[in-house]
């Protein structure tokens, strides 16, 4: 028995579809940031899985993984950076209280 | 043999996102997802890229999450209170992810469940990698250092107190007497 | 080869090194106290066996008899899972350590390491990044002051030198164009030892080395005279020994990448009968991982501590841009000579 | 491989005069910034002069290209510039004459701000004249044309604090765009018929046509449209009017923009496109009766202007009229020696009426300056007076000066040339006549003593007529008793060009000068209508007029403004309604302002600005606002202000776009 590309997809989509769920669901903001690095992940899944099983082992797929991952941890500084200055102005995580805007 | 890695760490993949769901408490989930991560680095060598697979450990793992809990352990992060939520959330969300979940799954399993297991042993990667990125991606690769460059400048300018720079004193002794202050309060 | 003696050969090796290096580590607590008191004018420990030998062996079995204290208010499953996250990455680091080349026995090729990887030097890099969630979950979960400083000092003192010890690594790997440890100590064979080239970056490996196993002069982490014992201030018996574990193995893991990567790994003059020419490269490895190992030892007796904020301008300030000046120039080099 | 020449240095280092003035004059000390505003246009005349000595190592015309300026599918427009004898007489006058004034205006703005801004905006008043002159295609020239419109405007509002000041610049730029307009257009025509707009790709092409005799041949409306340009900028009838209000700028200004600068450019441009006029004899007709007109108008206008850069402002125009005569009679070769000949003599004239300005500490009115300067000012200021009757000489075409030998031979070519008309050379004559008149006039009002003349003021029924038309005197100061002599570097400038003034003439000795510029216009005319310029054989009579209308204008004045002081006066008020005409310059400007800024300016108000802008356009624009905003009401509520809300919303949203393309069928 081997493992095929669709098996590595699936696993991937779920990922994805539980970081959604993350997302939609958690109120925490750092969880729901969490919850967005996973969604990366499934992604980057995908992209290792398709580089290995369409391309015959190109590394073009590694590589957009490789990006994604340097966009990831810029966005988790600058996010982080916005989480502490958020928290250090309204004293709360809770993502549901984050509606300044609104009135 | 493949198979049984595949399953064992692919579920450890799931188990780890749905416990991420699951957790009250952030930096539980935080540990889930790094348990997720340790999984798909398993994956990725599975697939033959043992180079994505270790920085996957060493930048996402060992970086960008101990930032997380970094900042987690900093803000002393509590399981979040209740609060008014969102009703459209309440009964969009479930069905969103649900059929996202669905859809795609059945999507990309339609697709590719024919496309035929790479036999081919895996090359060595860095090399080639290394290549790639300095003459085919090398504008990208540039691109994304800039990005990262201003990332970096942006979260100094955004944690940074304003009247920190007026003190001139070492941010590690501001973390601390935060940290202190924080664990105070929630004691209190 | 089946799978099934792929999985015996992977189990005897993983038992093997398992057990040399938990001996190991013992007798190397047991050497530090030997030398540290010979340092300071004492004796050290005399009473149990001969010259003390058996201290050890009466530390462990003081540690596993001693009462488990969990502290109230700590979060109960990372207080536990804090040492053994410690210890279990702390010990994954040695797979991919070789000791020497290849050992051919009955025909078959026995690489003296647990496994060969493409990107061993990664490997390491990658598992030791992840050693600092122990050290932090410990603060963390301690429900402690102390623990807590302790854990924050740790985590951003490991993640700030990490950045400085990969750079000062990238030098040799440019130079030898592998990450493979066995390749990099192939790379220096007949003695152009990567010292010679990269003492820039040697210096810089070491002093983030240092760093990175919390060892004075950058024990910040757990400065007594203010912080008790930080991080693990609360832990008692069992797992206070997993931590000092951790920390000994990772002082080991240290020292054989330094030794592959700048020493020429188990490189050295060889002589004497075939068996001799077994065991020598092992003796050499060996030999030139002590002289690192008391390397630490001695730094301990002499250097004072470093103050945080010291600490932290040192390796942002100097440590990281050294580095990259040694990679640009290193790069600029190899440019040339290719 | 031909030698090179850097055309391009000539017109490059005057703007490095001005980028370095503009960028770093507000930090360096005024003798810091006028050195360096001379030094640039200094090194343009020696280079010009240098390309001038090597006359004849080259070829003619010289051509150079830098780069592609405007590169759009095959269109391809260099930065292309020509040496030929026309552009180097040109660039010659520019740099020459430009620099006397430049240095002129050392002393005469010494007391002034803004000196380095000044100095700036002489040097790139330059650049862009010379552009224009040594540009070898028509859009470059157009640069430079549009340019010196920009500069004349910056320098006649110099004084921007003056409200008339800031007004006249407004108008020459305003003026200069009604005639742009029309040489635009003429250029898409030109851009049409020929595909091109350089020299040497219209003119061969233009040779090969036949001559037009109709007013519908595209040559004829092609010359035509660049004869309004040319009109503008020359300020020929009817658009004039922009250039007495010039006078707003300080006097050095002036002296730039009629002598050297700006207002030649029309009279180059037409002898440049000399094979396009040849071809056309309805335009020749035109031009010269344009020409004519003008002369003669603005000559009129001039006999009784009391302001004495006035009276040189009209003369201006009516001799740009004499040269436009010229270009009408085919003759372009005495157009542009006129030019030169004007050049020297109206610029002295202007500093030398600046150095009056300056010793009557800024008093404009010559009546004024009469009664203040007790004893006549000739008196005080020697040197002023010696050169600027040098200059009336010249210009009056006194014989032996070098207007004379000028404006001679555009009368005689008028009056025998094949495109010539004995009408116009009578108008032209009457001309002379007056600018004889008018410049004695100014000369004995001036400079010499009142004697038992009237009082400055005229009779006391003209006083609301003087008052009419606005004309102050430009900021007089109370204590104008004490005139003097300006200081060595205003009056070094005036002896200079007093001298070229006197023997300028002489250049053209035995047709020298004709033949040098020659080559540009023999070929283009050659089979056509033009004639060589000796070809003008004309009478001794004809030949004797402007003699005795120089000497006639001479010896009325002298009689009118010498002899019986109190003639003039009574004469005036013999004829009050003839003389509110001229005095009040038949009342074009007022025409100007009924007719068409009047009624443009009721339209702009009540129908552009209320009607279209206020009801159509803001309306409409409001009512978008107020659509949005009511829509945006409406939606209001679904802005819950819920971060999680609006991630569901983003999830649907993927899901939606996720079935529809499940739908489509992904292949």
């Amino acid at each position: 028995m081997v493992v095929s590309l669709a098996d590595y997809l699936v696993l991937s989509a779920l990922l994805f579809a539980l970081g959604v769920a993350g997302f939609l669901f958690k109120k925490d903001l750092i969880t729901v940031f969490i919850s967005i690095e996973l969604m990366l992940n499934g992604v980057n899944l995908t992209f290792v899985a398709f580089s290995h099983y369409l391309r015959q082992n190109a590394i073009d797929g590694n590589l957009f993984v490789f990006f994604v991952m340097v966009v990831a941890a810029a966005e988790a500084a600058v996010g982080l950076a916005i989480i502490i200055a958020v928290v250090r102005n309204r004293n709360t995580l809770n993502i549901d209280k984050m509606d300044l805007m609104k009135n | 043999m493949q198979l049984a890695l595949f399953i064992i760490f692919g579920g450890l993949a799931l188990a780890g996102a749905i416990n991420l769901l699951v957790q009250k408490a952030p930096i539980h989930s935080a540990l889930s997802l790094v348990l997720v991560m340790g999984a798909l680095a398993v994956l990725f060598l599975l697939l033959g890229a043992e180079f994505i697979a270790f920085i996957q450990i060493l930048v996402y793992a060992g970086a960008i999450m101990v930032l997380f809990v970094f900042v987690i352990m900093l803000l002393n992060a509590q399981p979040s209170e209740p609060s008014r939520s969102s009703r459209i959330a309440r009964w969009l969300g479930p069905p969103v992810a649900g059929l996202l979940g669905i859809i795609l799954a059945a999507l990309v399993a339609s697709r590719y469940h024919r496309v035929p297991a790479n036999m081919g042993q895996p090359m060595f990667q860095v090399e080639a990698i290394g290549n790639a990125l300095f003459h085919q991606y090398l504008l990208p690769f540039e691109v994304t250092s800039v990005l990262f460059l201003v990332g970096v400048a942006g979260a100094v300018m955004l944690a940074s107190r304003p009247d920190e720079a007026a003190q001139n004193a070492p941010a590690g002794h501001l973390a601390e007497t935060e940290a202190i202050s924080r664990k105070k309060g929630a004691g209190a | 080869m089946t799978v099934s003696t792929f999985f015996v050969i992977a189990i005897v090796k993983a038992l093997v090194a398992l057990f040399i290096l938990t001996t190991l580590i013992a007798y190397i607590q047991l050497a530090e106290r030997k030398i540290v008191a010979r340092m300071q004018s004492r004796v050290g420990p005399t009473r149990v066996g001969p010259f003390g030998l058996l201290q050890p062996l009466a530390d462990a079995v003081k540690f596993i008899l001693k009462e488990d204290i969990v502290p109230a208010g700590a979060e109960k499953g990372l207080y536990l899972l804090a040492p053994i996250l410690s210890v279990t990455l702390a010990l994954l680091a040695i797979a991919v350590i070789p000791v020497g080349p290849p050992l051919s026995l009955h025909g078959w090729l026995i690489p003296l390491q647990l496994t060969n990887l493409n990107v061993g030097l990664l490997y390491v890099l990658g598992v030791t990044s992840l050693g600092v969630y122990g050290i932090v979950l410990a603060g963390w979960s301690s429900n402690s002051k102390y623990s807590l400083l302790g854990s924050l000092r740790a985590g951003s003192q490991m993640v700030s030198y990490e950045l400085a010890l990969g750079l000062a690594l990238v030098g040799p790997v440019l130079l030898a164009g592998t990450l493979s440890l066995n390749g990099i100590v192939h790379a220096q064979a007949g003695g152009h030892w990567f010292l010679w080239t990269q003492w820039v970056a040697f210096f810089i490996y070491l002093t983030a080395a240092f760093a990175e196993t919390n060892r004075i002069p950058f024990d910040l982490p757990e400065a007594e005279g203010e912080l008790g014992a930080g991080y693990h201030t609360e832990y008692s018996a069992m797992k206070f020994a997993m931590f000092f574990l951790a920390e000994y193995a990772n002082m080991i893991t240290v020292s054989c990448v330094a030794t592959l990567v700048f020493l020429g790994g188990w490189s050295g003059p060889l002589f004497g009968p075939p068996a001799l020419h077994i065991l020598l490269p092992i003796f050499w490895f060996c030999l030139k991982v002590a002289a690192f190992l008391f390397l630490f030892i001695w730094v301990r007796g002499t250097l004072p501590r470093f103050r945080y904020d010291q600490l932290m301008a040192f390796g942002w300030k100097v440590l990281v841009p050294l580095a990259l000046a040694n990679v640009m120039v290193t790069s600029l080099v190899a440019a040339v000579l290719h | 491989m031909p030698i090179a020449l850097h055309l391009w240095l000539i017109p490059a280092l005057c703007f490095l005069g001005f980028a370095l003035n503009i960028l770093f004059g507000r930090l360096w000390s005024k003798a810091v910034a006028g050195t360096v505003g001379i030094l640039f246009p200094a090194a343009a005349f020696l280079w010009a002069l240098r390309l001038a000595l090597a006359w004849g190592g080259f070829p003619s015309p010289y051509l150079e290209s830098h780069g592609a300026w405007i590169l759009a599918g095959p269109l391809r427009i260099p930065f292309s510039f020509q040496l030929d004898p026309l552009s180097l007489t040109m660039a010659l006058i520019v740099t020459g004459v430009g620099l006397l004034i430049h240095i002129y205006s050392l002393g005469y703005m010494a007391e002034e701000g803004g000196f380095y801004r000044y100095f700036a905006l002489l040097n790139l008043f330059m650049f862009f004249m010379l552009m224009l002159v040594l540009a070898a295609n028509y859009l470059l020239l157009f640069v430079g044309w549009e340019g010196v419109g920009f500069a004349s405007y910056m320098l006649i509002g110099f004084f921007f604090r003056r409200d008339s000041a800031a007004k006249a610049g407004m108008k020459a730029f305003v003026v200069n765009r009604i005639g742009d307009f029309g040489f635009l257009i003429g250029l898409f025509y030109l851009f049409q018929l020929f595909g091109g707009f350089g020299y040497a790709r219209i003119f061969p092409q233009v040779m090969r046509m036949p001559a037009e005799t109709g007013w519908h041949g595209p040559l004829t409306i092609i010359a035509l449209l660049l004869f309004v340009g040319a009109t503008g900028k020359s300020a020929q009838l009817p658009l004039y009017v922009w250039l007495p209000d010039a006078m707003e700028g300080p006097t050095p200004v002036s002296a730039l923009i009629h002598a050297a600068t700006m207002v030649t450019a029309g009279v180059y441009m037409v002898a440049r496109s000399a094979a396009i006029f040849d071809r056309s004899r309805a335009a020749l007709a035109v031009v010269l009766a344009v020409g004519a007109l003008t002369a003669i108008f603005a000559a009129s206008i001039g006999l009784l202007q009391k302001d004495i850069k006035r009276v040189l402002a009209y003369s201006t125009v009516s001799q740009l009229g004499y040269m436009f005569m010229a270009c009408g009679a085919a003759v372009y070769g005495a157009g542009i020696f006129h030019l030169m000949t004007h050049a020297f003599f109206k610029g002295l004239l202007f500093l030398g009426a600046g150095s009056v300005i300056h010793a009557m500490h800024g008093e404009q009115d010559m009546f004024r300056i009469r009664h203040l300067a007790t004893g006549g000012l000739k008196k005080y200021a020697p040197v002023t007076f010696w050169t600027f009757l040098i200059a009336t000489c010249a210009i009056s075409g006194i014989p032996g000066f070098s207007g004379y030998f000028s404006k001679d031979m555009i009368l005689e070519n008028v009056f025998s040339g094949a495109a010539g008309n004995r009408f116009w050379w009578a108008v032209g004559a009457i001309a002379a006549l007056m600018t004889s008149f008018y410049m004695f006039r100014a000369v004995f009002v001036t400079f010499f003593p009142e004697g038992d003349a009237p009082p400055p003021r005229l009779a006391p029924e003209l006083e609301g007529v003087a008052h009419a038309t606005g004309q102050e005197p430009a900021g007089v100061a109370a204590h104008a008793a004490h005139p003097h002599e300006s200081p060595w570097v205003m009056t070094i400038p005036l002896i200079l060009l007093a001298i070229l003034a006197a023997i300028g003439g002489y250049f053209n000795l035995d047709g020298r000068f004709m033949n040098f510029l020659a080559p540009v216009f023999i070929p283009a005319g050659a089979g056509t209508i033009a004639t060589a310029p000796e070809a003008a054989h004309a009478g001794l009579l004809v030949r004797s007029i402007p003699l005795i209308a120089a000497f006639g204008g001479l010896l009325l004045a002298w009689w009118m403004y010498r002899l019986r002081p109190r003639l003039a006066p009574r004469a005036a008020q013999a004829l009050p309604q003839l003389y509110a005409l001229i005095f009040n310059k038949y009342w074009v400007d007022e025409l100007y302002q009924a007719a068409i800024v009047g009624p443009l300016g009721w339209i702009s108000r009540r129908v552009l600005w209320r009607g279209v802008d206020q009801g159509l356009i803001d309306g409409g624009v409001n009512g978008i606002g107020h659509l949005a905003q009511a829509s945006g009401n409406l939606v209001r509520k679904q802005e819950s202000g819920l971060i999680r809300s609006y991630a569901s919303w983003i999830g649907a949203g993927a899901v939606v776009v996720l079935i529809y393309v499940v739908w489509l069928g992904v292949r």
